[in-house]
């Protein structure tokens, strides 16, 4: 206090040098925790002194250094220059297995498109987190198909081009059937005779609408 | 007190300490305090100075029958001294006769002018980091003095998930999925025939202002599932079930008379 | 983000000119509060750069500045000038006010690090409390350093960055009048003669318990 008090004595008769005065905006807009206006600048500089000026001078200074005095609003900060923002930015890559969840509902969706939520349930025999959609949604894997005609108009899934070029598929209908996926030993469980038959033909109903949908999609 | 040690770091007033970190100390310097010495060390090092000399020439003989005086006040005023300050006492009172009589050649162990040249050094020692901490504090400080960056602009750490998953891993999760439909198979219809827990609670919630007095479960079974017994079922499970969950959540009492008796609710609150 | 993928992979065949190397020390200080070692510095920057040399550049440039770049311990950090703190009143924390046993306590350690208890107790004159090392822990000016090797081993007390950094000093070394202190033989370990011994042996005695307890609890 008593400090400032002296200095503001002190420069009652003269303000400090211009060269000091750029060092003291430059402490100032350093160490305040907000962008401070011309004003605010001045208020905290001994009297007389012209922190317009100063500025002027300091933002000349720090002209292409690795950070620049800006306006932001009325106030002025130091801010990181904008070529260098990505040493602030530090990247991690993860790899991340799909969680079991996700995996057959994008499963079910790859088959049965265009599905509706609670079909994807009925197949899956549990109710499906929208956590699972939502992420789905954004990896942009799937995306909304047309709403189904039924009562409650509810809406439908399907695969996208992305998802496509992820799996190598020319289209959804490249995707093997049951029965092919039993061939390649795919299928650890063997279900009971007589059984799969008459999945294999559910299935490939199935596919069947998905199918001509998707063309329609795709097209 | 003539101390070196700026006073103005001194916390004049330890009771403006909030934590036990401040009452712990506070209680150790009602022991250690004595006339606002910190110790016999501290007290010996002040009388030192009353010598006017370089502590490096102190007379650690007049020191210690000042100590001795001092100490002999001390009780003559009843100050009760801590223990430490008596020890130093016995302990300069045997340096003070070590350094007067003539050394015995049968005793072993060091001699009155070593005691003495070990206590100079201590003393001397003592004010040395005594000067040393008040320039310490005199220096200019952080946050006080000079100041850190205001603005810090944080290194943001971008995560970036990229999930894995292959055909293989596809075909497999559908061949799964598959799998599992051929032992249980699931249709919709079954489905219409259950009323589900969530569905329940959702109901009784909305009836709950109206079991003012005791009724029967069964009338907040849903419109329209009592015909089917299947759905009669679903239904008289799911409402029973989400019951006891109000019941834990406080806002429904329920009571059953006898084995097979009707079931009562009512509202609780 | 693909920034600086480019980066890196461009600067595995050339380090970026040392100009721009210290633009790039230079955000990276004015960024952050807390002072950075020249390994954080350098794994921050594009392969093949030299912090060291690029730290050297940016302390000449900003020597005599409205805020300089100085080194802490093993880090390096940007503050304002101490001459123009005066302008600071708004950002000036309330220090704590410490007793005269922490202060001296903490010089002790500053002086004498790595100290033990016993040692600090030894040159003091008086116990110290636990309550003085605590607060000197929670401000993170002192903290533990290596167990001394004599019987009871135990543990020492050195300062750290922050105090280095609280203080303005570069380095323990950097404390005012060490190396008379040194030359004094004012910071020897001068064993006392005789009487002092025993009662020493006592003590290391006791603590040799103490230790004995806690390494059968934390067995």
């Amino acid at each position: 206090m008593s400090d400032t008090a002296d200095g503001i004595t002190e420069s009652l008769f003269e303000a400090p040098p211009m060269a000091e005065q750029e060092r003291m905006v430059e402490a100032i807009l350093f160490a305040t925790a907000e962008p401070q206006s011309k004003l605010q600048i001045e208020n905290r500089m001994p009297h007389g002194s012209d922190a317009a000026e100063a500025l002027q001078h300091l933002r000349k200074r720090y002209e292409g250094r690795g950070v620049n005095v800006v306006r932001v609003g009325d106030g002025w900060a130091i801010r990181t220059a904008p070529d260098l923002g990505f040493l602030m930015q530090k990247e991690t890559k993860e790899v991340r297995k799909l969680s079991r969840a996700a995996i057959e509902t994008l499963a079910i969706i790859a088959y049965h498109q265009p599905v509706t939520r609670s079909e994807i349930e009925e197949i899956r025999g549990v109710s499906v987190s929208s956590g699972t959609i939502d992420m789905l949604l954004e990896l942009e894997w799937i995306r909304l198909g047309r709403r189904r005609m039924t009562p409650g108009r509810p809406v439908t899934f399907i695969v996208t081009q992305n998802f496509l070029d992820h799996f190598g598929l020319e289209s959804a209908r490249d995707l093997p059937g049951v029965r092919e996926l039993r061939d390649a030993g795919l299928l650890d469980n063997r279900p009971p005779p007589g059984a799969h038959h008459l999945n294999d033909a559910d299935e490939e109903e199935a596919e069947d609408v998905g199918a001509e949908d998707q063309e329609d999609m795709f097209s | 007190m003539s101390e070196d040690v700026a006073d103005d770091f001194l916390a004049e007033d330890q009771t403006d300490g909030f934590d036990s970190t401040a009452e712990r100390i506070r209680a150790e310097a009602l022991v250690v305090d004595v006339e606002g010495y910190e110790g016999p060390l501290d007290l010996l090092l002040t009388l030192a100075r009353t010598q006017k000399v370089d502590l490096r020439k102190i007379s650690v003989l007049a020191l210690a029958e000042q100590y001795l005086k001092f100490v002999e006040k001390a009780k003559r005023l009843r100050i009760e001294l801590a223990a430490d300050y008596l020890v130093m006492a016995a302990w300069l009172a045997f340096l003070k006769s070590r350094l007067l009589l003539p050394p015995d050649p049968s005793d072993e162990g060091p001699s009155g002018a070593e005691l003495a040249a070990h206590l100079a050094f201590q003393l001397e020692r003592l004010g040395a980091m005594r000067r040393s901490a008040a320039r310490l504090m005199a220096r200019d400080q952080l946050g006080r003095d000079f100041f850190v960056r205001g603005i810090p602009e944080d290194v943001s750490i971008k995560r970036r998930v990229n999930y894995k998953a292959t055909i293989l891993d596809l075909m497999q999760a559908y061949a799964r999925l598959r799998t599992k439909d051929s032992f249980e198979p699931l249709h919709m219809r079954e489905r219409d025939a259950v009323f589900t827990m969530e569905q329940a609670l959702e109901r009784m919630k909305a009836l709950l202002g109206h079991a003012i007095e005791w009724g029967d479960l069964t009338q907040f079974l849903p419109e329209g599932w009592l015909k089917d017994p299947a759905q009669r079922r679903s239904a008289t499970a799911s409402t029973f079930a989400a019951s006891l969950e109000l019941v834990k959540a406080g806002r429904l009492e329920i009571r059953q008379y006898d084995t097979f008796a009707p079931i009562q609710v009512r509202s609780k609150g």
